[in-house]
Parts: C-alpha cells; sequence; structure tokens
C-alpha cells in the first residue's frame, strides 16, 4: 500500500512545490511576453495529466491490489476508450502546438524598422558592432582579424568604415526600440543568452545567425554563454544595459567608429585562402 | 535432426502474392521473408545499414559543396586524362565503371553456375570477378597518385574548395575498402567452391556450419551492392 | 464468451526450417570465455555495462559534489568537470544502456522467448561482445592518455570538440572517444543483425508477429531503428577524425583560435550538428523503446492480466520508431539552423507524443481491474511510468519550438532528459533484473535488500531531478561547473544545489546494496524453480533453469496464442503458457 | 547460409522433394538475362558519360544524369541481386527504409542554401 500512497505523495508534492517554491523565472524585460504565456499554457495542460494520471495510477494499485481468491477481469482491448484517449490527447497536443507555432512564426519574422546590433563571441569574451550613422553594417570575415582590426570588419567595404566597435565591453540598448541582433563567432559556437530577454540563440562560427526582440524596461542585465564553448564557458559573462533615449545617445558619443581605430592602419588587400586564386573568378 | 513428423515443408505450397502477400508473409509463424535463408536475410539488412552510411558521405558532401562559397573544381576537367595531345574528360572514370559493372556481369553468372552445382565454372567466374574488382582498385590507386601529384590534398587543392580533396579521398576510399574486402572474400569463398566444400557441406572454420553454394549468392549481393554504390558516386561525384 | 474448444494442432503450419547443429564447446574457454552461446553473450554483455555504467554513476558524483559545493571541491576543475560531464554522458546513453538492453536483455531474452535454440550467426555475436568490450577499453584508455579524455560535451560539437581551448581537444581524449564510437557501432552492428533476423527469420512453430511478447517488440524495433540511426554518426566520426588528424574542413570554417587563424575554411559545423542529431534522436528512443516493452511484461505478469491493447501497444512502438526518424532537428532549435524548420519538426515532434500517451494510457489501463501483486519488478514498474510521464511531459515544452528558445541549454533540459532517460528506462532495468534473475541464476534476488533499493532509487531519483527542471526555470545554464554569483539567481539556488547532491549521493548509495545483492543471492538466494512469477511467456517454459545451451528440450516448444492469457475465465490456472495448446481465447487474433 | 530447408540436402530420405525445395531456393535464370542487363548497363553507363563528355548544362544534364543512374540502380537490383524475384515482403523491407534518406537530404539541401546566403551576404564571396 505504501506505493500508493507515495504515489499521492508525489502528486500533492511536485504541485505544492511548483505552487510555492521561490524558484520562478526571472521577471522579463522584452517583448516576448507571449512566450511566457505559451509556457504557462503547457504547464497548465501538461499538470493536469500528470496528476490525473498519476492519481488514476494510485487509485488501481489501491482498489485492485492482490486479495486472496481475487481474479483479474479478462478485457484485451476496447477499440471505442483507445480512440477516444487518442482524440483527447490529439486535442491536448494541438492546444499547445498552436500558439507554440504562432509565436514562433513571429520571432522569426523581424520587423522592418528593427535596428541592426552585430554580437562577435570568441573564447571567452562578447564584443558588439553598430551600423552607425549609414544604419548598415559593412560586411567581416574572420580572416581579417587582427590586433588593430579585432572584429575582423573589411575595411574595403565602406558600409563599414563608420560602424560602432565596441570591443570587449558592454552592451547599450535605447528602450522599446526593436533589436535585430546579428550574431557572429569568431572561433566555436557560443550563445548569446540574457534570460530577462527570453530569446536565444546560437552563434556559428562561418556563418551568422539571427533573433530579434524589444527591450522593454531600463536596467542592466547579465549576458551569459548557452553553449558549451571550452574550458571558460562558465565565465564568459558580460552586460547589457537597456537605457533611455538621452543615456543612450550619450553613450553612443563616447564610442568610436572602425575608421576611427584603424585610421593609421593601411587598408589592405585580404588575404587570399590557401590556393583559391585560380579558379576562383 | 529436423523434426521428421512435420512431413514436408508447406512454403512451396503457393503462398498469395502482391500486397495480400505481403500482409500474410508478415503475419505467418516462423519466418517473415519466406524461401530467404538466415544469411540472405543478414546480408540484406546489413546492406541497409550500408546504404545509410554512404547516403550520409554523400549527403555529408553535397552540404559541404552546396553551402561552400568557394568555386568548386570541375571534376570533368580534374579527372580528364591527356591521350594523344587531347584532353578527354573523365576518361579513367568511365573506363573504371565499365571494369566494375563488368565484375557484377561475371559475378552475377557465377551466381547462376552455383546453384547449377557447376564447381569449376562458378570458381573460374568469381576469380574472374576478383581481378576485376582488383583492376578496379588499381586504377583508383592510379587516379589518387595522379591527383596528388597535382597537389590534391585532403585539405586543400590547386583550384578551390578544400572539401574537393576531403570527399574526394574519403568517399571513394570508403567505396575502395569495400571493393577490397569484397575481393578478399571473393578468394575466399571461391577457394571453397573449388575444393568442393559446397557439394558435401563440409563445416565452416569458425562457425561450424554446412556450407551451401548459396554463399555465393551472398556474396553475390554484397558485391552488387559495391556496385551499385558506385553508380552513385558517379552519377553525384564525377557528373554533377 | 470464452470458447473452450481445445487448438487443432493442425492450426500450426509444420516447420520451414530444419533444426540447426548447435556449436558445442569443447573447452571450459569455448565455454565461458569466447562462447558462442547467446545467454552466455549476454551476461557478459550485461556485466560490462552494469561496470562501466557504475563509473559513470561516481562521475556524476563528483560533478554532483562540484555543483553542490565549488569551494571545497576546487580541486575539480573546470577541464575535469567537463571530462567527467562528457564521459558520465556517453557513457551512460551509449555504453550503458544501449549496450545492456539490446547486448543484454536482447542477447537473453530474444532467442528464449521467439522460441529458438539461439541466435542465428552465434560466431558473429560472440564477436560483437569482444569488440564491443575492446571499444569499452579504449574509452577508459582516454583517462589515462596525455591530456585526459574528451571534455567536448557528450554531443562532441565541433569545432569546440576539436580546439585546444576544450580539453582534450587537441590531444588524444577526442580522437580515442571518436575510435571508441567508431568500435561499438561496428560491434553493435554485428549484434544487431542478429538479433533482427532471429526475430524475423527464426521463430518457432505457431510464433508469429503478433505472438510475440512486448519485450521482443521493444528491443527488435530498437535494434531496426540501431542499424538506421549508428550510420550517421559513424560517418560524423570519421568526418570528424579527418578534422582533427588530418586537417580536413568538414566541420571546420576559417576560425581565429586564441589570436591564431585557422588553416581551415569552408566547413560547416550545423552538418555535424544534424548528422549527429541524426543518430541521436533516434537514440534516445533506442533506449527507450526495450523499456516500454519490457515494462509491458512486468506489469501484465504481475498484474496478472493480460496487458490492455496489445496490438495497439505494437503499432505505437512501430510508430515511435519510425517517427522518430524525423524529429531531430528538435535539438537544433536555437541552433541557427534555417529558421522555418522550427514548424515542421516541432510538429513531428509533438505529434510522437500521441503514441507515446497511447502507450501510458495502456499500462495504467492494464493495472485497471487487476489483480495487482506488489513485487519488486512491479513495483520498478509503476516507479517507471510516474517518471517517464513526468519527464516526456517536460519534453513537451522543449519540443515546443518557441517554448524551447528560453529553456534550451539551461538545467530544465538535463531536468527533463534524466527523469526520462536517466531514470525511467534505468528503473525498468533494475525491474527486469529482479524478474529475469530468477531465470538466470536459479535463485530470487534478497527481498528486504530488493525493497530498500527501490525505495531509496525511486523517491531519491525524483527528488534528485524534478526540482532541477526549476533551477533550469530560473535560467541557470547547464554545462556549468559552477555558478558564481549571478545577479538574477537567488542564493537560495545553492542551497537546492545542495539538497540535489546530497540526494544524489544517497540514491548512488543504494545502487551499492543493489550491487551487493546480485553477488550475496548468488549462493544464498531463495530457490527459484521453473517459473517463479507463473507467467505464460516461453523463456519460462524451458528446459530447467538456468536453461541449458540449446535453451529448450529436444523438441522445440509450438506456440499456441499470444503472451498474455492471465486469468483467462474458466481456464483452472491464472495463466496459461503460450506453448499450452489448451483453450483458444479472445485475446489471440493470431 | 546456415540453416537448411527442411528435407533439403536430403537431410531425410526424400531427394526428388530436395531437389525442388533447391529450386525453390537457387535463383535460376537463363545466362542470356544476365548478359542483357550487362549490355543496358554498358550503354546507360555510356550515355551518362555522354551527358558530360558533350557538355550538356543545366535541367537538362541533371535530368539526364539521375534517370540513368536510377535505370542503372534499378537494373542492378532488380536482376541482378535477385529483387525482381523475392517476395514483397523482402522487397519492402528494403526499399521503404531508406525514404528517410531522402527527407534528410531535402533537408539539408535547404539548410545548405540557407548557410550559403548568409554566407555571402555577411563575409563576401570568395572567401
Ligand atoms: C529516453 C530518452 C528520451 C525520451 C523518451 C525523450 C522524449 C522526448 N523528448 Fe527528450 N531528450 C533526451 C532524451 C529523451 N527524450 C535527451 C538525452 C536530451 C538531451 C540531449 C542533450 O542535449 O544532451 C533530450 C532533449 C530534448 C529536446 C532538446 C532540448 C534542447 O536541447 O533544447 C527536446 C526538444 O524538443 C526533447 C523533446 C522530447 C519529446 C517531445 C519527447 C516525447 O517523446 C515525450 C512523449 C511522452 C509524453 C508526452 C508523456 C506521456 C504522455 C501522456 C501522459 C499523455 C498526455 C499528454 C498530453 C495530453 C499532451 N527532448
Ligand atoms: C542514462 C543516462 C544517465 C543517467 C542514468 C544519469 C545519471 C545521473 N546523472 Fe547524468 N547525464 C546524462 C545521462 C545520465 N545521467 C547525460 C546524457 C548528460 C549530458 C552530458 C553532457 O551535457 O554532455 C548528463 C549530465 C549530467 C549533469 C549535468 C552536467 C551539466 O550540464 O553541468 C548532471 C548534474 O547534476 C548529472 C547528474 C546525474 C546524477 C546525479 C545521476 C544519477 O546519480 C541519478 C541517480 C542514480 C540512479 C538513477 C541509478 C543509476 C544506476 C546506474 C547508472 C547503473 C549503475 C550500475 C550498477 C548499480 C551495477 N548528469
Ligand atoms: Cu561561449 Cu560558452
Ligand atoms: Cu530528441
Amino acid at each position: 500500500m505504501a506505493i500508493a500512497l507515495v504515489l499521492v505523495l508525489i502528486v500533492v508534492g511536485s504541485v505544492l512545490f511548483h505552487v510555492l517554491s521561490p524558484w520562478w523565472w526571472t521577471p522579463i524585460a522584452s517583448n516576448w511576453g507571449y512566450i511566457d504565456s505559451t509556457l504557462v499554457i503547457t504547464f497548465w495542460i501538461t499538470g493536469a495529466v500528470f496528476t490525473a494520471v498519476v492519481l488514476f495510477m494510485a487509485y488501481c494499485v489501491y482498489r485492485f491490489r492482490h486479495k486472496e481468491g481475487a481474479r483479474a477481469h479478462y478485457e484485451p482491448e476496447s477499440r471505442k476508450l483507445e480512440s477516444w484517449l487518442t482524440a483527447i490527447t490529439a486535442v491536448g497536443v494541438a492546444a499547445m502546438l498552436a500558439p507554440g507555432l504562432f509565436v514562433w512564426s513571429q520571432f522569426i519574422s523581424v520587423p522592418k524598422d528593427a535596428t541592426e546590433v552585430e554580437v562577435v563571441a570568441q573564447q571567452w569574451q562578447w564584443s558588439y558592432r553598430l551600423p552607425g550613422a549609414d544604419g548598415k553594417l559593412g560586411t567581416s570575415n574572420a580572416r581579417l582579424v587582427s590586433p588593430d582590426n579585432p572584429l575582423g570588419v573589411n575595411p574595403e567595404d565602406p558600409n563599414g568604415q563608420d560602424d560602432v566597435v565596441v570591443e570587449a565591453a558592454d552592451l547599450h540598448l535605447p528602450v522599446d526600440k526593436p533589436v535585430k541582433v546579428l550574431l557572429r563567432s569568431l572561433d566555436v559556437l557560443h550563445d548569446f543568452y540574457v534570460p530577462e530577454f527570453r530569446a536565444k540563440m546560437d552563434m556559428v562560427p562561418g556563418t551568422v545567425t539571427y533573433f530579434w526582440f524589444t527591450p522593454t524596461r531600463t536596467g542592466t542585465f547579465e549576458v551569459l554563454c548557452a553553449e558549451l564553448c571550452g574550458v571558460g564557458h562558465a565565465f564568459m559573462r558580460g552586460a547589457v544595459l537597456v537605457d533611455t533615449e538621452q543615456d543612450y545617445t550619450t553613450w553612443l558619443q563616447q564610442q568610436s567608429t572602425f575608421a576611427q581605430l584603424s585610421a593609421p592602419a593601411k587598408v589592405g588587400a585580404l588575404a587570399e585562402p590557401a590556393g583559391t586564386a585560380a579558379k576562383a573568378e | 535432426m529436423a523434426d521428421t513428423t512435420l512431413g514436408h515443408a508447406d512454403h512451396e505450397a503457393q503462398r498469395p502474392a502482391g500486397l495480400s502477400g505481403v500482409a500474410a508473409d508478415w503475419a505467418s509463424d516462423q519466418r517473415a521473408f519466406k524461401n530467404v535463408s538466415w544469411g540472405k536475410a543478414m546480408m540484406w539488412i546489413f546492406l541497409l545499414s550500408d546504404t545509410f552510411v554512404f547516403g550520409c558521405f554523400l549527403l555529408a558532401y553535397m552540404t559541404a559543396r552546396m553551402s561552400t562559397t568557394i568555386p568548386w573544381p570541375n571534376p570533368s576537367e580534374v579527372f580528364a586524362l591527356n591521350i594523344g595531345g587531347s584532353e578527354v574528360p573523365l576518361i579513367l572514370i568511365a573506363i573504371m565503371t565499365f571494369v566494375l559493372i563488368s565484375s557484377s556481369g561475371t559475378m552475377a553468372m557465377a551466381v547462376n553456375w552455383g546453384y547449377r552445382r557447376d564447381r569449376k565454372k562458378t570458381a573460374a567466374l568469381m576469380l574472374l570477378t576478383a581481378a576485376l574488382g582488383a583492376t578496379f582498385v588499381g586504377m583508383q590507386a592510379f587516379e589518387w597518385t595522379k591527383l596528388i601529384t597535382e597537389g590534391v590534398r585532403p585539405w586543400e587543392n590547386p583550384w578551390g574548395a578544400a572539401q574537393f580533396g576531403s570527399s574526394f579521398f574519403m568517399i571513394t576510399g570508403f567505396h575502395g575498402t569495400h571493393v577490397t574486402i569484397g575481393v578478399i572474400f571473393l578468394l575466399i569463398v571461391a577457394r571453397k567452391v573449388w575444393r568442393g566444400d559446397y557439394d558435401t557441406g563440409a563445416p565452416g572454420f569458425f562457425t561450424s556450419r554446412r556450407g551451401q553454394y548459396e554463399s555465393v549468392e551472398i556474396m553475390g549481393l554484397y558485391w552488387h551492392f559495391v556496385d551499385l554504390v558506385w553508380v552513385f558516386i558517379f552519377a553525384f561525384f564525377y557528373l554533377w | 464468451m470464452v470458447d473452450v474448444t481445445p487448438h487443432g494442432a493442425d492450426l500450426i503450419p509444420p516447420a520451414e526450417v530444419a533444426e540447426v547443429e548447435l556449436y558445442h564447446p569443447h573447452s571450459w574457454w569455448t565455454k565461458y570465455v569466447f562462447s558462442q552461446d547467446a545467454k552466455v553473450i549476454a551476461i557478459q554483455y550485461a556485466g560490462t555495462a552494469l561496470a562501466i555504467g557504475f563509473v559513470a554513476l561516481v562521475l556524476s558524483w563528483l560533478m554532483r559534489l562540484k555543483l553542490a559545493f565549488p569551494e571545497a571541491f576546487a580541486f575539480i576543475t573546470p577541464e575535469a568537470y567537463y571530462q567527467f560531464m562528457t564521459i558520465h554522458g556517453m557513457i551512460m546513453v551509449i555504453y550503458l544502456l544501449t549496450a545492456v538492453f539490446l547486448g543484454g536483455f536482447g542477447n537473453y531474452l530474444i532467442p528464449l522467448m521467439v522460441g529458438a535454440r539461439d541466435m542465428v550467426f552465434p560466431y558473429v555475436n560472440m564477436l560483437s561482445y569482444w569488440i564491443y568490450l575492446f571499444a569499452v577499453l579504449v574509452l577508459v584508455a582516454s583517462f589515462f592518455a596525455p591530456g585526459g579524455p574528451t571534455g567536448a560535451g557528450w554531443t562532441l560539437y565541433p569545432p569546440q570538440a576539436i580546439t585546444s581551448g576544450t580539453p582534450g581537444g587537441q590531444d588524444w581524449g577526442i580522437i580515442l572517444m571518436l575510435v571508441s564510437l567508431i568500435l561499438f557501432i561496428i560491434g553493435f552492428t554485428m549484434g544487431g543483425l542478429n538479433y533482427v533476423v532471429t526475430v524475423l527469420q527464426g521463430r518457432t512453430r505457431g510464433m508469429t508477429l503478433m505472438r510475440l511478447p512486448l519485450t521482443v517488440w521493444g528491443i527488435f524495433t530498437a535494434t531496426v531503428m540501431a542499424l538506421l540511426a549508428f550510420p550517421a554518426l559513424f560517418v560524423a566520426c570519421v568526418m570528424m577524425l579527418f578534422d582533427r588528424i588530418v586537417g580536413t574542413s568538414f566541420f571546420m570554417p576559417a576560425i581565429v583560435e586564441m589570436g591564431q587563424l585557422s588553416t581551415t575554411s569552408g566547413g560547416s559545423p550545423i552538418l555535424f550538428q544534424h548528422l549527429f542529431w541524426f543518430f541521436g534522436h533516434p537514440e534516445v528512443y533506442i533506449v527507450a523503446l526495450p523499456a516500454f516493452g519490457i515494462v509491458s511484461d512486468l506489469i501484465s505478469t504481475h498484474a496478472r492480466k493480460n496487458i490492455f491493447g496489445y496490438r495497439m501497444m505494437v503499432w505505437a512502438i512501430v510508430g515511435i520508431g519510425a517517427l522518430s526518424f524525423v524529429v531531430w532537428a528538435h535539438h537544433m532549435y536555437v541552433s541557427g539552423m534555417h529558421p522555418y524548420f522550427g514548424f515542421f519538426f516541432a510538429t513531428t515532434t509533438l505529434i510522437i507524443a500521441v503514441p507515446t500517451a497511447l502507450k501510458v494510457y495502456n499500462w495504467i489501463l492494464t493495472l485497471w481491474r487487476g489483480d495487482i501483486h506488489l513485487t519488486i519488478p512491479m513495483l520498478f514498474a509503476l516507479a517507471f511510468i510516474v517518471t517517464f510521464v513526468n519527464g516526456g511531459l517536460t519534453g513537451l515544452f522543449l519540443g515546443n519550438v518557441v517554448v524551447d528558445v528560453p529553456l534550451s541549454d539551461t538545467m530544465f533540459v538535463v531536468a527533463h532528459f534524466h527523469m526520462v532517460m536517466g531514470v525511467a528506462p534505468i528503473l525498468v532495468v533494475f525491474g527486469a533484473i529482479y524478474h529475469w534473475y530468477p531465470k538466470i541464476t536459479g535463485r530470487m534476488l534478497n527481498e528486504a535488500m530488493g525493497r530498500f533499493h527501490f525505495w531509496v532509487t525511486f523517491v531519491g531519483a525524483y527528488l534528485i531531478f524534478f526540482p532541477m527542471h526549476y533551477i533550469g526555470l530560473v535560467g541557470v545554464p547547464r554545462r556549468y561547473p559552477e555558478l558564481g554569483d549571478t545577479a538574477f539567481v537567488p542564493a537560495s539556488v545553492q542551497t537546492l544545489n545542495e539538497f540535489i547532491t546530497i540526494a544524489a549521493l544517497t540514491v548512488g548509495f543504494a545502487q551499492l546494496v543493489f550491487l551487493f545483492n546480485l553477488f550475496w543471492s548468488l549462493r544464498n538466494g531463495r530457490q527459484a524453480g521453473d517459473n517463479p512469477w507463473r507467467a505464460t511467456t516461453l523463456e519460462w517454459q524451458t528446459a530447467g533453469t538456468p536453461p541449458p545451451h540449446g535453451n529448450f528440450a529436444k523438441e522445440l516448444p509450438v506456440v499456441y496464442r499470444w503472451a498474455y492469457d492471465y486469468s483467462v475465465p474458466g481456464a483452472p490456472e491464472d495463466f496459461i503458457p503460450q506453448n499450452d495448446p489448451g483453450p483458444v481465447t479472445q485475446g489471440d487474433r493470431a | 547460409m546456415a540453416q537448411t530447408e527442411v528435407g533439403d540436402q536430403g537431410l531425410h530420405g526424400h531427394g526428388g522433394h530436395a531437389r525442388a525445395v533447391a529450386h525453390e531456393v537457387g535463383q535460376q535464370h537463363p545466362i542470356k538475362l544476365y548478359l542483357v542487363v550487362w549490355g543496358w548497363l554498358f550503354i546507360l553507363s555510356a550515355c551518362s558519360y555522354a551527358v558530360d563528355y558533350f557538355g550538356v548544362q543545366g535541367l537538362l544534364r541533371w535530368g539526364l544524369i539521375l534517370t540513368f543512374m536510377m535505370l542503372k540502380a534499378g537494373l542492378i537490383v532488380a536482376v541482378f541481386m535477385h529483387m525482381a524475384w523475392e517476395r514483397l515482403a523482402l522487397v519492402y523491407a528494403i526499399i521503404v527504409p531508406p525514404l528517410v534518406i531522402l527527407v534528410f537530404v531535402a533537408i539539408m539541401v535547404i539548410e545548405s542554401d540557407y548557410t550559403e546566403v548568409t554566407r555571402v551576404l555577411s563575409f563576401g564571396v570568395g572567401r
């Protein structure tokens, strides 16, 4: 009998833990409240199912435990019952999936007015690049990385000249302005993760990934790396400061553009990859 | 020590054909594949698994080729041979293809003669198959040396994307290994046929199970598969 | 409703295949060491798997200690932590669970349950084990190699896995890991072909597929999946070996590592992830399906009731197996793959919940109006259902693409897969050992020790992993040896971590009791007899216990019914063995 | 390979029956058939080679290459590997599973295009 009791306790305990425990997600600071709501829906449906299933099990174990002379009921199957259960489950699943897909379609379609911000990761620090006056980010390439061009910005690309380079410092963002975060890595996989923003995405060397969000409250938020990237993984931290419009502009003034940083530096031709000369053109 | 009270096996009695046959076979007892021996079933399923191996290799090569921004060397130039002053595209590969196909032909006949219990013809054809297989590997080796002398390396090549060399050596190498293994086993089986192990049903060395001419067909299945894989490599690697 | 006309033997077709002479061992060596008897091979497989599994268990304690008391265990450096984590995960998933379910239970139960004298190719079967053992040794060797084992995480994502920022990345660790995996795959394929062909072609008279015990269905389907999924891992390993040793660029773009520009260019790390998960997701079901099958039989036997909806159960297993080949990218929602894939893979992923749900329902409906004997195997079966449902449901969070975005790579994921894989199937392994130990050794396992082991493991494991979800919900990422002081994480989380660690160590202790029981009962266990659980399946109807070489008496058994004729109304006993000609029952549609 | 059909190999008495079984099992077809298929394989290979030799390009090239490829594969599997004479139970068991590879390929085609585009846009072509 102990087992039936324990099963009940598990349900009660789990529910109580869920309700009473102090451990819950951090207050949201972006437009992705939708994600939280989907998560809550999922919690309700799955919670209900878990409770129902386990309690019913506990009841069976208690009610139909072995008694002398008792004999089990012989019932190979019941198509009707099984079809019903299948249908109900399908509904439950749909109830979770539908909102999920709906929100996902928003998650991957970036609004027109979003400003681009590039996050560049390398073992084990974060750097950033803002599009500058022309609002366009110049092309970049890991091959161009050098002491005076830490992010490998393409010096021959006019769009790149006025890009604001923020190396190994904090990122500032204006509140309530949608941003498209372009993610780039110079070495291995990393993942730009700010719990309060909910959104996250891996950064993959050799390609550029993205996500978008709108910061909804000012403050300082911690950046963590959420993709194993070597021994420094856990210590790869940074900070995003969401500012009011003024604070943001004042901060922006103090930043220097790519042109300024590499002013003396010669604008050399790109290093060709080993032996691509012949048929490349 | 067969259960003699059972009389003769009933699976020779006509079984339904078509889809109802599929259902009947899967619903039957003892064997899902009627008239398919254990060895043959095992080889088929192994080949299915091997299909996934080569499938993944080719798919990886496809991804590399499609996602690189560096131009891909043009195979029909790379694999051209200079014959009589003129560059003949892919000629060596074409010959290799014909060699391998021929080996498949001889193998098929070996199987056939095997079932007619014709030791000499079977063994001879298998040896011929092995010889053709060896020729193929030889030409493969020639191909490799040629490319290597032209500066193709797994990590780089003079004409473009580095993945060209990597994929080439990996895929042809893996296929070549299959051919080589095939040749070895062809020789072993041929020897058994020649010695007449399959007529006397002499027990195998490790397995201590009685040999049968079916081994020839099973060997054949493997060999034809190797040929089959080459058909795809030829189309996807050389002709793309 | 049950007509009691006895089975006419004429319904049973005659044998299509003559009996094969078995290989008869001549020396002690060929009998017990290089044995070709599936039963001996099974014990070798299971023994090796549990032994190496124990190593992984110890590694998990070290991880937990570091997570709970970072300062006290400062000597566990991040390097060491990642190495422990990687090997722990790899061993548990592949070298323990896959091997113990397919190599262990598969080898022991398939021939017995389908009524065969042995696997179809005993020699190849033997090779399979020795290659597996070799693979395990190579894995262990990496601990003693310069630089130690790899710390790349069991997912081995490049470029990280083969770069110097990762333990073993530029040393021997990763190489030995990949070689070991390749060996494992080769060895497994040899065994796997055996299991599949034995089930398809080696059944006894009257044993149709729809009369197979679900245990066989689970192991069979899992093996087929493994034969089709492992190739992807094989290819990925080979290519990564080339990248690491030869310097190719399959997975390596041009990267700047420690200020150095690499010679590689144009490779795609995402390709590796696709290959890995094309294997990886089927793999998680490969360790789940055998558990599904076994637990079905445990429940049915100890509830003295036929499994409810047998055919639905079979189709569910097959359906899950098939579907699991088109859901792999749900592990890559935030990997930067093509955004639209999210729609496809979220849908396929959640669809799997339906057949799985059906299985859960049918297990419980089997209990309904049963005659439940709360034996130790039954207890473990019940515990499995709870933990599996819990872990499965959290899977639905992760499967729902947009919900996965905040949760991915947090401890929530770790909690999910431990509950559903690290606890549920492991509980089944235990239940199965308590259930079949009498057949394997002829003696029962000690009851008292068994119950202690059950309670501590079940309750303890739940206490470990249920709260862990909430650590993830707070936002704590996985693969963090220590959190440091992090603004958004309340200090209380550390307290919770300490609690989890203590629970884990307790559970670990219980495993030692179990281990002791295994050996103690060999001598002192109660005599079991041929059929202690009064079960219907063929392995309990053998010539003697443990079954002799060749399993059955001179005549192979002939099967007249499905595997679940328990408590048939009007029948004298509350179970009718499969090889009993007795009455035709409603359950059997063969 | 290992086990024998009941009554095959004259395991007991009736040898006439044994041959019947042997026939049932052994795939016997006129040598001519193999020669014909062999011929066709040569022709098809020659054709696909010609496609490259005369530098056919674009969709037509792909159309032809794939058709010839499938035809060759079909012939080898159906005749040389005797698939045409096996029972459908086996045929489907072998032909159906590889379809998931096609799903995988389709996914990877889309993925690769996506990767290439992003690379071109953000890294510039050629490097
Ligand atoms: C035994 C192993 C096992 C099993 C069975 C499962 C089952 C499932 N898993 Fe899990 N999973 C893993 C092992 C497993 N998983 C592992 C090892 C990882 C991590 C790998 C790594 O990154 O290291 C992982 C990670 C993982 C991820 C990636 C998370 C991330 O990295 O971001 C996802 C996302 O979709 C996922 C989803 C699911 C789903 C939807 C199921 C479903 O199959 C669950 C279905 C079951 C149920 C739904 C419960 C029973 C149903 C009912 C009671 C009916 C009622 C339900 C309703 C009405 C809705 N799993
Ligand atoms: C079957 C799989 C399995 C099992 C059983 C376990 C068991 C345990 N695991 Fe783990 N674990 C993984 C699979 C598994 N794990 C995987 C795949 C990872 C990911 C690695 C990575 O990220 O790369 C992981 C990672 C992982 C982490 C996360 C590291 C991180 O992300 O920072 C942690 C941390 O707490 C952990 C803890 C534990 C604990 C405390 C136990 C146990 O203590 C739970 C309680 C014990 C039992 C339920 C008994 C288990 C019994 C056996 C194993 C048989 C032993 C043999 C005999 C008794 C003879 N595991
Ligand atoms: Cu960067 Cu983890
Ligand atoms: Cu998965």
